[in-house]
């Protein structure tokens, strides 16, 4: 196997970048996409299936709700100290713990969650990115054979890339 | 596409209609004449056999529910404009408009109310001495009945405005920041205002003054929420039927629209409990007898307290469960089904509201209380009719760009 | 905090106990540490002491049980024995403890030197107090004067005999509020030198002129006592009736206020309405046969006193008299008292229970009452020798004359006449600033000492703890002066007063019979000597019918009248921060003297609240900012008495003004000029509103609808059943509670003076009080009714509002950190240690009982000596209240745990209950239907209320509606 | 108007975008050190102030029974109030997927976070033994005692502390994109700094996907605890049974108030803002336009409120409901009241006005008109319903002292210095979502100062 090389492209439009995308899909080819904007084109066009923060955050939400239920119930009975002739383990109220630790747990295993699936925090920067790809372009980074290098090249410049760089992975 | 073929499809029972959106409602239209007739029959019968009581207790619960649904409808439409919610071309504006049929309807059944208020307010036989300023026949039926005719011109005045022109040209693009047109900018607001202050009235006049010692400040609230709720998931269930009905290419196929119906079902279901769950909290806390008693009979003591956990669990709970993720959103089935249990929750809702408070010891539902309520069904639905094939043809319509 | 502070407190106590071995003790002065090398069986650590002894707080000499802990006195409590007191005390008796803990208390002998006084030893002291005497003593016959309050029969002998010993009589006792005109008038009526002892719980009408028997008058906690007995609805002509009480006086006082009828007069218009009554029985043939009364002299006498004439003259409504003299006449038995200084008042009130044949059932003299005190001559007397030069040396020991005395007798430059004054006491009063040699004395708590009240009653005080100062007992001072004076020892056989005392009680115990030994144990256990005295036969002198002097006309133009001041008395009690902090039961004010005056006059005069007023009599002058209110006479001006001193330490100083410079005579009324200065003062309260807007607090229910035995009609909705939200917890070994008579409580205050001693409750004084930050945790509601339900009403309303430890307490789960929680027994407990300060609770709370503590609580050495070590002092920052006084309920358990036994109903007893001379409140246990609080539940079943029902937060304190008769019907 | 003040860009690119952002973060210069500087000693001051009531206990407050609550609470209120609006434009309205947030949710947000930074101080100033504030917590200890969960201010120390955390993430993620942009220009401390705080984002596919939903969950969570945050904080009132704290409609109506004091604060920082920084071009008219539809919207529904709390207590007939509201409007504090109903009810409706709705001085003008309005209900509601409570005996009004008005300002200038430091350094507008949306940026420019320009 012939050694491989990036192409650095970088797009000024949205929907150039989608549409080269879908080529790059087809030709089964490894890329990755640098974009200064959330884009669910973009996203769309890469993945079919969801993150999966979200069942990380299921996970976490449910946790609290039993977390708090077990401390607010259990403290009570520990104790049992009658308070406003209420019952020793007043569920309504514990209801609002129970919401409170829901949600806390959620947003706090979606943040670890989120950072950690996306390889954060780190500090040497993905090859082929270009500090401008955090402001006003867009860049798609091919990987491939050198051998495929000039046949991915023109598939970019076809697509719409301003520039295109070439450089040893 | 061209305004004139619009103006074409549109118009009620218009040619213009493609041929999959002509609901063959023949058959469902006599169903529901024959329904209408039963009802009508039934209530005769029970109010001239000694079961007046009952028949009194059905007729405003159905009375309030489907003039809920409708009215709730038209508010829907003005929030809609209010948001600039156009993620379904108009096709949900029509959709929410169509119940508005039973609104008229809804104003002059009002007014039966007045053969039937021994029956249904007890401050008329036992008075409440230090309440009587505001608790008395004349002045209730005045307040009511003006409240709800200026409600019921305000939403017609709207649905026109609606249903003009240029507001369906409004709605038809979403790819701008622009205002809907200004008749809507002034007839929106005022409908959802107004909505608020009638229906807040409605419900301590017709719901709460029926205990008149017992009193919730978020009492009004919490029913015009569910009122709107139960146009909401209404709508969720006839878009669902109609996305059935009228074959390829109507809108409700697109899977983004029927995730925003199931988000405002989910939205709305969670807002109503929360509005329950704050009066349930601060009356349990603070323990005192005149609020407690209301919800004490309801809750804790049989059978009502069944009813009011079957409402909480069809209103909130299942749509809660089965709508958290987005697929079971975007599956019709699904969706309707839960909206179709929500609509029977908002109206065991509205029953355990207002039955035990004049008959608390027994729970009356019987064949009284279904047939009754199947001739408001049959009543509804042939309001309902001419506004759902509006809706129909919208739904047939492309949409404008969309997002 | 707290802990460290009740630790500190601790250590002093337990220190000081060892000392308590040597009761009655002597040297050294106990405030330096003894441990306990010989620890004393007397002395438990933990377990108080309780010792029984006399009050001499007032003349009325209750008997007093003193509860001592680690050597340290912290609590007076009633001496059930005792027939007068019966186990309850005033406020003044609770705050005696503060006088005993003084921080302005005399720390050891003083003599006037170039700049100001100069503390010298005793010896010294002693030397120039002896020579002094000497050289009076050989400069003739009576030049040695001793002025004293009264000081028992024993004192009294000592003193006498040690006057003796320098060759002098001039014996005088002097007490600003004795009752002299009452003597006077019993002499002329009666031919007696003592006072009639009063029943009033054996009257079924009764009428005070101007007598203020609640308060000050007599004998209060008695008259308490029997006043609640003689309130007490009774079958009467087979239907349940309330004996009408009326009260005839300038002011509405607190007896007035609990009063059926308060029948507004000008001051010596009582005579006249006295004699009116009179006329009404006369004429209406309601004057007993038998009574042996010469009918025509009487008719002759009250012929002029036609209650119309007199209505008229008076401007006092004829129908009042015609009630008064209905109830007086009609009733089987009825009592009048006069408590005015009108001799006139004083006959006919007299003439008033003889011919209604009161005198000897309600009105009863008894043979063997104590000696009389010296009467205002003899005073006056002294003071001319004074002011003459006759006399060298003066020795004041109490009574504080400088600050009382008629202006009249000109006492300041008669006292200034004489060569050396002595002042021998335990807080240097305005008396004590003018003397040369100023001698500690011991407080009759660190004392013996013995009273006789009245006929019967011995009460024998002893020390009951060792002193806190370097004083020493008055007795012994002028007995060790006697021996010094060269006095021979069969004249003044005793070298102390301790011997003095046991030899004065050989004669009584030898009376009683039994070894003296058994006698000396029993007295010294109860507390005294009570005897069952027989009634003398006595009738009415027929020379007073002639003897009869008219009435002195009320002072044209306004007239001040001074009131006794409940709390301070004649001034003595102003020292004492607890007093000064408990607001006025009436006014409700604290911290401050004022001027009553009625709306009219204010606008008259151009007064407004708070507007100072200055009030100008031919005999001084004095500002005090107003109280306009309707309880007053239009064209009175009623001044408090006590407040005003100028040298009387820090707590009494500069507050208000001392009204008796007012008063040239002895008695309480003068002709003024008042006129407003301009100046605002605020006047302050801890109550805010005093209409309690149908709320239902302190509820009423009228005489009639009691024997019908219907409720008082309501029109508030009643919710439906079923409401309640929690199934109800169970307790099941007791649930404290308690019952509160509004129809007994007249608002004296002994409850809040008997909690703030029991629970370390800090005074915060005016400033705090008037931005809510009182720390009492009983308070007394005080309400009057509207004025168009004033008929349906009675004139006052009050209650105590304590903790009503409420079963669902809305203060408890709003406590983030369970510092307020439920006990099993049924108690809202406060956690101090627990508490964070977020004043929830308190916010909560409807019955607004919580206090917090807004700065750290501090205590004028050695007033902390007084904190109960069985409750811990609160720090700053944290939520406090009523807590049941669970140190008892927790005393009373152990000792049902040690004995084996359950605890007896009534063994528990809130300090607030104790202290209460009315009995207004029972304490026991809720489970037990046979308790007495239980009792008077289910006997009372028309009149119980819980304060704010509708709310349902299930209090435990259960109150009885206070009865009252219709106005306008006898 | 705005426009004039510099010739604005109509059709601008994520460059100029980029351009205007950056360009708020240049070094500040002496006037803006002034300011902070002046910010600093009046928090000082505050501190001060609160440093000798710890000492002295709470007698150096105006405080006493029954007014046991006043200053403190309202403000702690007021501030949680504040907050809530940052919440609803970035977390709400993004669900809502409404267009006009962009512009401004960073500042919201931003002041969301250091309101309930300010907020959850006074908890801790009013209490009487602030050194025992951590027992409101449940904390491992050997006798295993946890707090009341039953207790209202239990339940605000979970909301509060779930708030301040959620909304802080929330923050935070939607803030890495753009520190990473900055980082790129940056140099010296700040780019260290921007590093960091970056966590090394570089906008790559996989990050982006991750984000996205994060951020769409987090959004999802934060919606429904705004709702109950506030709902929680009114329930600290609702739960008692006094007159004037006790009604059903509390949660909602405090929610309502929240977001409308809120916004109204956003606007009062907003409009100074842009015309300080020049952020016409970012900050349209339209942004204006909409968030004075907010505070319309809310301001009618905290009236309804008003309205149908009022007639309750006529309709319930109950005396003590009754005598509380009748000393609501007409007793001492009654001109408090009818402040309130000027500041809340009437001038909002000024707002019915297109022109004065994208007209920043009058907007600037009702919006502090509205924070004042909203901090004299707080009180009406907090110290004038404990002020006349069940036992008319125990009525007391309340008197302002030094301590407590000083440690109110020290607050505000607390909040306002922790903003101003961050709108220099920190990226107060979402570069990210405004190139996002930059068509309605565009079509919100045309709208807004085509006929100027």
């Amino acid at each position: 196997m012939s050694a491989e090389v990036e192409l650095v492209g970088a797009f000024a439009d949205e929907e150039r970048l989608v549409h080269c995308i879908g080529q790059l899909k087809a030709a089964q080819t490894r890329f990755r996409v640098f974009s200064p904007i959330p884009s669910h084109h973009i996203n769309s066009a890469i993945y079919t299936r969801s993150s999966f923060v979200r069942w990380f955050v299921l996970l976490g939400g449910i946790t609290g709700i039993v977390t708090a239920f077990m401390l607010t119930i259990g403290t009570s009975l520990e104790w049992n100290l009658v308070t406003g002739g209420k019952p020793i383990a007043s569920i309504a109220p514990y209801c609002i713990i129970g919401f409170e630790l829901m949600v806390l747990f959620g947003g706090i295993s979606a943040l670890t969650s989120w950072i950690l699936l996306a390889n954060l925090p780190t500090f040497e920067p993905l090859s082929g990115y270009r500090p401008r790809f955090s402001s006003d372009e867009f860049g798609l980074v091919v990987r491939c054979a050198e051998a495929d290098a000039e046949r991915f090249e023109s598939v970019l410049r076809d697509a719409g890339a301003q520039e295109i760089s070439r450089e040893a992975a | 596409m061209s305004p004139n073929s619009e103006t074409a499809s549109y118009r009620p029972g218009a040619s213009g209609i493609p041929p999959s959106a002509n609901l063959s409602a023949q058959p469902l239209s006599t169903i529901a004449l024959v329904l209408i007739g039963i009802g009508i029959l039934t209530f005769l019968i029970a109010i001239t056999h000694g079961l007046a009581q009952r028949a009194w207790e059905a007729f405003l619960v159905n009375l309030l529910f489907f003039l809920g649904i409708a009215q709730g409808g038209v508010v829907a439409s003005a929030a809609f404009y209010l948001t600039q919610g156009r993620w379904a071309g108009r096709a949900h504006y029509r959709l929410a408009e169509s119940f508005s049929g039973f609104l008229i309807l809804g104003f002059v059944l009002f007014w039966f109310l007045l053969f039937g208020r021994e029956w249904i307010f007890p401050w008329i036989r036992h008075p409440v001495p230090a309440k009587t300023t505001w608790l008395n026949v004349p002045f209730l039926f005045a307040r009511d009945g003006i409240a709800l005719g200026v409600m019921t011109l305000l939403s017609l005045t709207f649905l026109s405005a609606s249903r003009s022109e240029e507001a369906r040209q409004w709605a038809a693009t979403s790819a701008n920041i622009l205002m809907p047109p200004p008749i809507i900018r002034r007839l929106a607001p005022a409908v959802c205002i107004c909505f608020a202050l009638v229906y807040s009235l409605l419900a301590f006049d017709l719901v709460m003054s029926l205990s008149p010692l017992w009193h919730s400040t978020l009492f009004g609230w919490w029913f015009f929420a569910g009122a709107f709720w139960s146009a909401v998931v209404t709508m969720a269930f006839t878009a669902v039927c109609l996305r059935r009905v009228l074959g390829k290419g109507n809108i409700f196929t697109e899977g983004h629209i029927m995730r925003d119906m199931g988000l405002m079902v989910f939205a709305f279901s969670v807002f109503w409990v929360y509005t329950l769950f704050a009066q349930y909290l601060v009356i349990w806390y603070a323990d005192i007898p005149m609020e407690t008693f209301f919800i004490v009979l309801r809750v804790h003591y049989l059978p009502w307290a069944f009813m009011s956990w079957l409402t909480v669990s069809l209103v909130w709970a299942i749509p809660f469960v089965t709508l958290l993720g987005i697929r079971p959103k975007k599956t019709p089935a699904i969706l309707g089904t839960v909206a179709l249990l929500g609509l029977v929750g908002i109206w065991s809702e509205l029953y355990v509201l207002i039955v035990p408070s004049l008959s608390p010891r027994t729970i009356p539902l019987g064949w009284i209380e279904l047939l009754i309520t199947a001739g408001f069904l049959g009543a509804f639905w042939l309001c309902s009719y001419p506004g759902l094939k509006i809706a129909a043809a919208a739904a047939m319509e492309p949409i404008g760009e969309s997002h | 905090m707290s802990e460290g502070l009740s630790r500190r407190s601790f250590i002093k106590l337990a220190a000081t106990a060892g000392a308590a071995a040597a009761i009655p003790g002597c040297e050294p002065a106990a405030r330096n540490l003894i441990p306990y090398v010989v620890p004393d069986e007397n002395v438990i650590p933990g377990m108080p002491t309780f010792y029984a002894t006399v009050c001499t707080e007032c003349p009325a000499g209750c008997g007093l049980v003193a509860r001592v802990r680690e050597g340290r006195v912290i609590k007076l409590e009633g001496n059930p024995a005792d027939p007068i007191s019966r186990g309850s005390t005033c406020a003044r008796g609770q705050a005696a403890l503060q006088e005993v803990y003084n921080p302005d208390r005399l720390a050891g002998p003083q003599i006037r030197g170039q700049n100001g006084f100069e503390t010298a030893s005793w010896d010294d002291a002693l030397k120039t107090f002896n020579g002094h005497l000497g050289t009076a003593s050989k400069a003739g016959k009576d030049r040695v004067a001793f002025i004293s309050g009264p000081l028992g029969p024993t004192q009294t002998k000592i003193a006498q005999l040690w006057l003796g010993a320098y060759g002098s009589n001039r014996f005088v006792t002097y007490e600003r509020l004795a009752d002299n005109a009452a003597r006077v008038a019993a002499k002329a009526s009666f031919g007696r030198d003592d006072l009639p002892i009063y029943h009033i719980d054996q009257a079924d009408a009764l009428i005070s002129f101007g007598a203020d028997f609640l308060s000050t008058w007599g004998s209060p906690v008695e008259f308490h006592r029997q006043y609640a007995a003689f309130r007490t609805p009774k079958q009467r002509h087979g239907q349940l009736t309330l004996a009408r009480a009326t009260y005839v006086g300038p002011l509405m006082t607190m007896t007035a206020a609990k009063c059926d009828e308060w029948v507004a007069t000008s001051p010596g218009d009582e005579a006249a309405v006295a004699l009116s009554v009179l006329n009404v029985l006369v004429k209406q043939g309601w004057v007993s046969r038998n009574s042996g009364i010469d009918l025509d002299a009487l008719r002759k006498l009250v012929v002029d006193f036609e209650p119309a004439s007199v209505a008229q003259k008076t401007g006092v409504s004829a129908e009042s008299i015609m009630r008064m003299g209905e109830s007086f006449g009609q009733s089987e038995s009825a009592v009048a008292l006069a408590g005015t200084d009108d001799p006139a008042l004083h006959n006919a009130v007299a003439i008033l229970n003889a011919v209604t044949g009161n005198v000897g059932k309600t009105v009863v003299f008894a043979e063997g009452g104590p000696a009389p005190a010296s009467s205002p001559a003899d005073v006056e007397a002294l003071v001319k020798a004074m002011a003459a030069g006759e006399v060298d040396v003066l020795v004041v020991a109490g009574g504080n004359p400088v600050f009382s005395m008629p202006v009249a007798q000109k006492f300041n430059d008669a006292i200034g006449k004489v060569g050396f004054v002595a002042w021998l006491g335990t807080v240097p009063d305005e008396t004590a600033a003018v003397a040369h040699l100023r001698l500690p004395t011991d407080h009759s708590l660190e004392t013996w000492h013995d009273t006789q009240p009245r006929a019967g009653v011995h009460g024998l005080g002893q020390p009951v703890m060792v002193r806190v100062f370097d004083s020493r007992p008055l007795g012994d001072l002028l007995l060790a002066s006697a021996h010094a004076g060269g006095a021979k020892a069969e004249q003044v056989p005793w070298e102390n007063t301790a011997d003095a005392v046991n030899a004065a009680w050989q004669d009584l115990g030898t009376k009683a019979g039994g070894t003296f030994d058994d006698f000396w144990e029993k007295v010294r256990r109860d507390g005294g000597h009570f005897e069952d005295v027989k009634a003398a036969s006595v009738s009415l002198d027929a020379k007073i019918f002639q003897a009869y002097v008219p009435a002195p006309q009320p002072p044209a133009g306004l007239a001040v009248v001074a009131v006794p001041h409940i709390f301070f008395y004649d001034g003595r009690g102003a020292n004492k921060p607890w007093l000064q902090e408990i607001p006025e039961p009436v006014t409700q004010l604290v911290w401050d003297g004022w001027v009553q005056v009625h709306p009219d006059t204010a606008r008259s005069l151009g007064v407004s609240q708070n507007g100072i007023v200055e009030l100008r009599t031919d005999a001084g002058v004095i500002s005090l900012p107003a109280l306009i209110s309707e309880h007053v006479r239009p064209g009175v001006l009623a001044v408090p008495t006590g407040q005003g001193h100028t040298a009387y330490g820090r707590y009494a100083n500069g507050k208000g003004a001392n009204v008796w410079s007012l008063l040239s005579g002895w008695g309480k009324v003068a002709a003024v000029k008042a006129r407003p200065t301009g100046d605002v003062r605020r006047l302050v309260s801890p109550l805010f509103r005093a209409d309690q807007m149908e709320r239902g607090i302190v509820q009423t229910i009228s005489i009639d609808d009691l024997a019908k035995g219907v409720l008082p009609p309501s029109d508030e909705p009643v919710p439906p059943q079923p409401y309640e939200m929690y199934a109800p917890f169970a307790y099941p070994v007791h649930k404290w509670a308690m019952t509160v008579d509004a129809n007994s409580c007249t608002g004296c205050s002994a409850c809040v003076a008997a909690c703030y001693a029991e629970n370390n409750l800090h005074v915060v004084g005016k400033d705090y009080v008037e931005i809510g930050r009182v720390m009492s945790w009983i308070r007394v509601e005080r309400y009057f009714p509207p004025k168009d339900k004033a008929d349906e009403a009675p004139l006052m309303q009050v209650a105590p509002m304590l903790c009503q430890h409420c079963d669902r307490a809305p203060c408890e789960p709003v406590c983030p950190v369970f510092a307020s929680a439920h006990t099993k027994e049924g108690l809202n407990q406060q956690i101090y240690n627990r508490c964070v300060g977020t004043r929830y609770c308190n916010n909560n709370c409807p019955y607004k009982v919580r206090r917090f503590n807004w700065s750290l609580p501090e205590w004028d050495e050695p007033l902390n000596l007084q904190l109960n070590p069985d409750v811990s002092v609160r720090g700053a920052g944290v939520m406090e209240k009523c807590s049941f006084c669970i140190q008892r309920i927790t005393y009373a358990e152990l000792n049902a745990l040690i004995e084996k036994r359950p605890v007896r109903d009534g063994e528990v007893q809130p300090a607030c209950v104790q202290a209460c001379p009315s009995k207004a409140m029972t304490f026991g246990d809720e489970d037990d239907p046979q308790s007495a609080m239980m009792q008077r539940r289910i006997d009372n079943k028309l009149r119980r209320y819980l304060v704010l029902e509708e709310i349902n937060v299930g209090p435990n304190v259960t109150y009885l509606r206070d009865i009252y008769q219709t106005k306008g019907k006898a | 108007m705005a426009a004039a003040v510099k010739d604005i860009n109509l059709d601008p690119t994520f460059a100029d975008i980029d351009r205007s952002v950056r360009a708020i973060m240049e070094p500040p210069g002496l006037r803006y050190w002034l300011w902070i500087g002046f910010l600093l000693a009046l928090t000082l001051t505050g501190g001060a102030l609160w440093t000798n009531q710890i000492y002295n206990g709470l007698q150096v407050t105006g405080l006493g029974d029954p007014v046991m609550w006043a200053v403190y609470i309202t403000n702690f209120v007021f501030w949680v109030g504040i907050a809530h609006s940052g919440t609803l434009i970035s977390a709400i309205l993004y669900l809502f997927r409404t267009r006009w947030r962009t512009a401004v949710y960073r500042a919201a947000e931003t002041m969301t976070i250091f309101a309930v930074a300010t907020a959850g101080l006074f908890p801790v100033i009013h209490l009487g033994r602030p050194w025992f504030f951590y027992w409101l917590a449940p904390y491992p200890n050997q006798r295993f005692l946890q707090p009341d969960f039953r207790s209202p201010l239990t339940w605000d120390f979970f909301a509060i502390s779930t708030y301040l955390t959620i909304s802080s993430l929330f923050w935070f993620t939607g803030l890495i994109p753009d520190v990473a942009n900055v980082r790129e220009i940056a140099t010296g401390w700040r780019k260290k700094f921007y590093t960091i705080v970056a966590l090394g984002w570089q906008g790559s596919d996989r990050q982006w996907r991750h984000f996205s939903m994060a951020y769409l969950l987090l959004a999802g969570l934060a919606t429904p605890l705004v709702l109950s945050v506030h709902s929680v904080v009114s329930w600290d009132f609702a739960m008692g049974q006094l007159p004037g704290w006790h009604s059903t409609i509390f949660a909602p109506y405090f929610v309502a108030g929240a977001i409308f004091s809120g916004v109204a604060m956003v606007l009062t920082l907003l409009i100074p803002m842009r015309w300080v920084m020049g952020l016409e071009d970012l900050i349209t008219p339209w942004h204006l336009d909409n968030l004075a539809k907010v505070i319309l919207l809310t301001s009618l529904v905290v009236s309804y409120s008003y309205i149908v709390e009022s007639f309750m207590a006529w309709y319930s007939q109950d005396p003590i409901e009754l005598m509380t509201f009748h000393m609501r409007y007409f007793g001492p504090w009654g001109w408090m009241f009818w402040v309130m109903v000027a500041c809340n009810c009437v001038i909002p409706l000024l707002l019915f006005s297109p022109r004065i709705r994208t007209s920043t001085v009058p907007l600037f003008i009702i919006t502090i008109f509205v924070n004042i309005g909203m901090w004299f209900e707080r009180f009406v509601i907090i110290a004038g319903s404990l002020a006349t409570n069940f036992e008319p005996s125990q009525w007391r009004f309340w008197h302002p002292s030094i301590t407590e008005m000083g440690i109110t300002v020290g607050a505000f200038a607390w909040f306002l210095m922790l903003f101003s430091l961050f709108a220099r350094f920190m990226p107060i507008i979402s570069m990210t979502e405004l190139k996002e949306g930059i068509t309605w940026l565009k079509q919100a420019l045309r709208q807004g100062y085509a006929k100027a320009a």
